[in-house]
């Protein structure tokens, strides 16, 4: 054993431990977050853009538009493309490189969020049907990773498209316009524990969590997205719990990102 | 899942999908396990107009040596669709969707190897998706369960995967190409009858509470059906395997 | 010596020595093939696919077709492109990835013997000259290999062209119709081991080989394509031999593809 | 260096550039030091519409082994336009640009560091271009400098950095994305105060023997007040750690 | 093997080729040894108009370890055509074509190393194709040849290489761009002259028995002379470096 | 320590005590160069072509050209490509493979040097404002690698300019025309070895340098481009003198490249 990993194995059973008498490590509640921060507006050349803090994790996210053309099944939508870069600054174990197996579902799943949502009606993006159409890219940079950036993401993801100008006279198509968002879609992630679930795991608790859940849920309290992840198991009534959790959670969260 | 296209309608007034099952009825499922020569365990899976065949190899030695974890055995499962596949033809080689898959399956399947007894090696699984409609990375789990039992790898239990969803306002079980397009929503499910625990699940779409609620359960009695034809199809590989040696011997 | 060496060295040994009394390892004549099951249509999403099994060796086929833009070289004649995959489940010794140059030399081996026999009259494939052709996309996968991937590899892409019909209505060319294919060509693959030479070489004998000679032969009985490959060389009558061989082999196999 | 538009002044009737800078004037520069929590040290830098973030780690082992250097440390740095940095999207990743950038400031800071007392490990300095208005390398050289000293990684000093170009048939300091596109030379220039030695240095355009001499004049000049900046933001960063260990205490 | 163009004649009434040539005549041929500095053994090709140069390295210490062989060396051969050497450029870089190419010369130059006297080394062989027109395959291997034995490296014997082919019908030796384009059939064959050996051969086109068998011979007769071409290759360098000797001891 | 680490600490001291006697190791004055081979039109297939040697160091230089769209931002501009291949065959510590940093530098380089003199006009590479231009790929084979390959390449793609024939007659754009070269930018480099700077480096000069700087002087005497390389820096008196140097060099080099 490496020293990293009798210090990994100390660290898991004082976190199971506490979790035992329901303490976190870091006095948290099992359902509370640690505190979010949302910036708009943060990068000039952007269309749109956002720097989003939960607890020591780093993300931004700028929006770049361009014009294309659409995709034959989909001939009136426009194109959302959504990418994510794990920054080498970021964490010790990012690796300067095409995006990897993390950095992929990261991206995937932020994009289903927004996408199965209807945050974006990609057909207001349609400019010519079959032939112009707008091209959204959705660029996530995680900066600072200290755990759960899958909700850091999929919050700067949303604030930045809150915050996005469609740059139609740079293009010579008409004046600017705010692009509209529709939906509100907020995402929250567990992780198991052993035998405890806690929402917005820090980075010791995701380094040991045995299995994590992403719920979206949206202003309607529908379920849009969910992404389960890891090798550990839930059973169902741990599923309908964390459900409803993301339920209670999601209103507040909503509210500070749609605000800020 | 995809826009609903005006005037496409899924269910018909009998509550028939269009390809005339129920809604909690399963296409139909083959499994045949042992199928492949060279590869230490092998299924092939056709469910409906899917046909995918899976490979595992190990445990074997893991290269390079500092990608070895010392404390287990290292689940790498690759998902590929062959280029013909689908309709439109697919470029070979990964994409960010088969990545994302394989990453899902592959966390699925370590929930039920036993990898501490391998430290230092690999357990590589290979899904082949020769043709697609709909549900591959489901049918795709539910083989490569069998492929690993084939290879004799000490597993705690099969998985048993199925998609549910959500057609014309209806939760649906195990979606065809056309439902998954124009549906409303989907939910794969992975479980582990044995533990009673879902190791796969990723939703996208719009469901409420109570309809999530639905889908998750009709596709956890789904997975138990599958199951037994999961059993099924390494029974029929053991007396096969028997009846060869008990044939040699005589 | 790794074990492994040690069991190849035996082996090498045991097929050596098998051979000098004019005998095989797994009983075969020297020119005799293993079994050969010849199955088309396995594939309903492919214009064309077959699947084909040589003894322990598996191949599949699939053929798919697009519109695109011919070679400015041969404006009037449609774009035939041939990959391989040597999928890695079949065979410890494969790996995933792109295709390496055993992968490349398999679909240039098959394209060669296909395209220069003139099984496919490119011509036909041509729809507006200069502008718009038929692009023929042969994709093969080896999914077990027992040895000889180079024959299984021909006989299935030739069974899978017999196969295929030209998707022209979903592309709102008109009717669909069958791919017509003009030529028959056979490929023949023989192996050197010491002083004896073999038709269709198992693995065993794959893997000891000294020198390798596919060769393809028409209808006609005419020569097509030829590739020798590995370190060991072939005297000049040894050459001829193989192509006598191969010529009194062909005909059968090539009943059982067209018959398929 | 562009191409000169015809009608485009750079520099008005008063000797003003189009921000209402003099010739010898520095945009507005902010730096913090320590701003990442994960990386070993960290600096954020806003120079004019530049925003850049550095992140260094290390020194840590060298991975893969073959690769070490038995008599040092090897400095490895990579510079990374975010895609939304600029106006046309650029692609994530490398390009050529951002590679040899990359290297020239590499090989800088490898001058100040001193990499014998750290044989077998690697030195990992990570730019990150979140904005981008010309002048990115210099802000980035001069950042990474103070992302260097946060880590506590043993330098003989700090590189200044800054670019000096030609305007209009002028020298003038610092130029911005307009004097770049449209001026006749640029000179990035990177500065060891306590040496004296320039350790970065490129130039192209057109520049007589004499421009070229007062160019460099102005640029090292330049790096001089930079450099006060730089001590400023790692004080600042002390002072502070101080006082929260101060309060931690009390 | 191209599409025959109507009205395209490559052998005139006189049965000579569009170049003149008689149908079993080469190109002019010139080979020179020991023509770069650094590389270990080293050789330049012109053939007609293909103008090659080989380097060759080793036996080295073969990087990464997991690939080394311990019985004997690996031969890697890097076939490479430079971006101008065809009309229409190629893309830097390797490609399909390429990466054959490469296979089958580096198994074909494996024929005649004494690779065994070399465990756990590489033995590399770059060709730098600069200009192109037909038969650089054959041309490669014949320069690689001289490049190996002027590395100095145990040899067995050399191998020389030739195409043969099918032109308006005739067997003819050497074939020239368009002939290869337009030409009927193409038969590169590589023979080492003392073991009567062929270690290289491929075919495209359409050829009868008869019609190969002549090719065959026709290309190993031709072998013969560029076997006496490499070796004259090879007197020449040993006669000038011991000319230096002598001049540098005098 | 490695006996080619040991070798090249023992060159290193060497080089340094003839240095500091005003010696280099092959008896070369400090501001002088190696001998400079220049020939042009080398490669047939190419539109024009050089080969420079400097000392043992050789470079192939080869331009193609073909049509193409210019860059929405220079729309009545040619456009101008510059790669640089470090042949395997050059060194033995050049690897096959995509261009590395080294690579990547020496390209840049080059580039600057011409692109920024104005070497090539590229406006005359227009054949119609935004939409179709001339694309100039010049391409640089380093060949044999014995040190200072900047220099080598520069003079070669120089040399390679002043040969080069616009194919206009293959792509039916009338007549083919001379390329006109406008300006002749020289590049020289100089290494700083502990106190000493050299100009043209030898390789062992090239392995053990401190410092380097390339210097692209034009045939007015104006600096045109600059480069400076490795960890070692330069004080201002030494950049001051190495300017003044190229300044004196440039007009003789200058000579023999457009003359050859």
């Amino acid at each position: 054993m490496t020293s990293e990993e009798i210090v990994s194995e100390i660290k898991r059973d004082y976190i199971n431990r506490l979790a035992e008498v329901g303490r976190r490590i870091d006095g948290r509640a099992f359902n509370e977050y640690r505190e979010i921060v949302v910036e708009k507006g943060v990068i000039s050349t952007a269309e749109g853009s956002a720097r989003v803090r939960i607890g020591g994790t780093e993300v931004v996210v700028g929006v770049k538009m361009d014009l294309g053309e659409p995709f034959p099944d989909t001939p009136n939508m426009g194109v959302l493309t959504t990418s994510a870069e794990l920054g080498p600054l970021a964490s010790p174990t990012f690796e300067a490189g095409p995006p990897d197996e993390k950095a992929i579902e990261l991206a995937r799943v932020t994009d289903r969020a927004i996408r199965e949502s209807g945050a974006i009606d990609l057909q207001r993006l349609c400019i010519e049907e079959g032939n112009k159409v707008w091209v959204l890219f959705l660029d996530i940079y995680v900066l600072d990773y200290d755990g759960n950036m899958f909700d850091a993401a999929e919050y700067c993801a949303l604030a930045a498209l809150l915050n996005t100008t469609v740059p139609a006279s740079r293009f010579d198509m008409g004046d600017d316009f705010k692009l509209e968002v529709e939906r509100y879609p907020i995402s929250m992630t567990f992780a198991k524990i052993e035998n405890s679930i806690v929402v917005d795991p820090s980075l010791d608790e995701d380094n040991i969590a045995d299995a994590r859940l992403t719920v979206s849920i949206d202003e309607e309290n529908r379920i849009r997205a969910m992404q389960k992840g890891l090798s550990g198991g839930f059973t169902v009534d741990e599923v309908k719990k964390i459900i409803n959790t993301a339920m209670e959670l999601a209103p507040k969260i909503r509210k500070k990102i749609v605000e800020a | 899942m995809g826009i609903k296209k005006e005037g496409i309608k899924l269910i018909n007034e009998d509550g028939l999908r269009i390809d005339g099952r129920k809604p909690d009825e399963l296409r139909p499922i083959k499994i045949e396990a042992g199928v492949l020569k060279r590869a230490d365990g092998s299924a092939y899976i056709e469910w409906g107009k899917n046909k995918i065949l899976v490979g595992v190899y190990g445990p074997r030695e893991l290269h390079p040596r500092h990608l070895q974890d010392p404390t287990k055995a290292k689940v790498q499962c690759r998902y590929d669709m062959a280029s013909f596949s689908v309709i439109d033809r697919k470029r070979p080689g990964p994409d960010r969707r088969s990545i994302e898959i394989s990453k899902i399956i592959g966390e699925a399947l370590e929930n039920v190897i036993f990898t501490h007894q391998f430290p230092r090696t690999s357990i590589d699984i290979y899904i082949e998706v020769l043709e697609a409609n709909a549900g591959t990375r489901c049918a795709g789990l539910t083989a490569a369960s069998v492929a690993l039992a084939d290879a004799g790898i000490p597993m705690k239990d099969l998985i048993a995967a199925v998609s549910v969803g959500k057609v014309d306002g209806e939760i649906v079980l195990d979606l065809v190409k056309e439902e998954d397009n124009y549906g409303e929503a989907d939910v794969p499910i992975g479980y582990v009858p044995r533990t009673g625990e879902v190791v796969l699940l990723q939703m996208d779409g719009d469901l409420s509470y109570e309809e999530f609620e639905k889908a998750l359960n009709m596709g956890i009695e789904a997975c138990k059906k599958i199951y037994e034809m999961q059993k099924d199809a390494l029974k029929r590989k053991y007396v096969k395997v028997a009846t060869e040696i008990v044939e040699e011997v005589e």
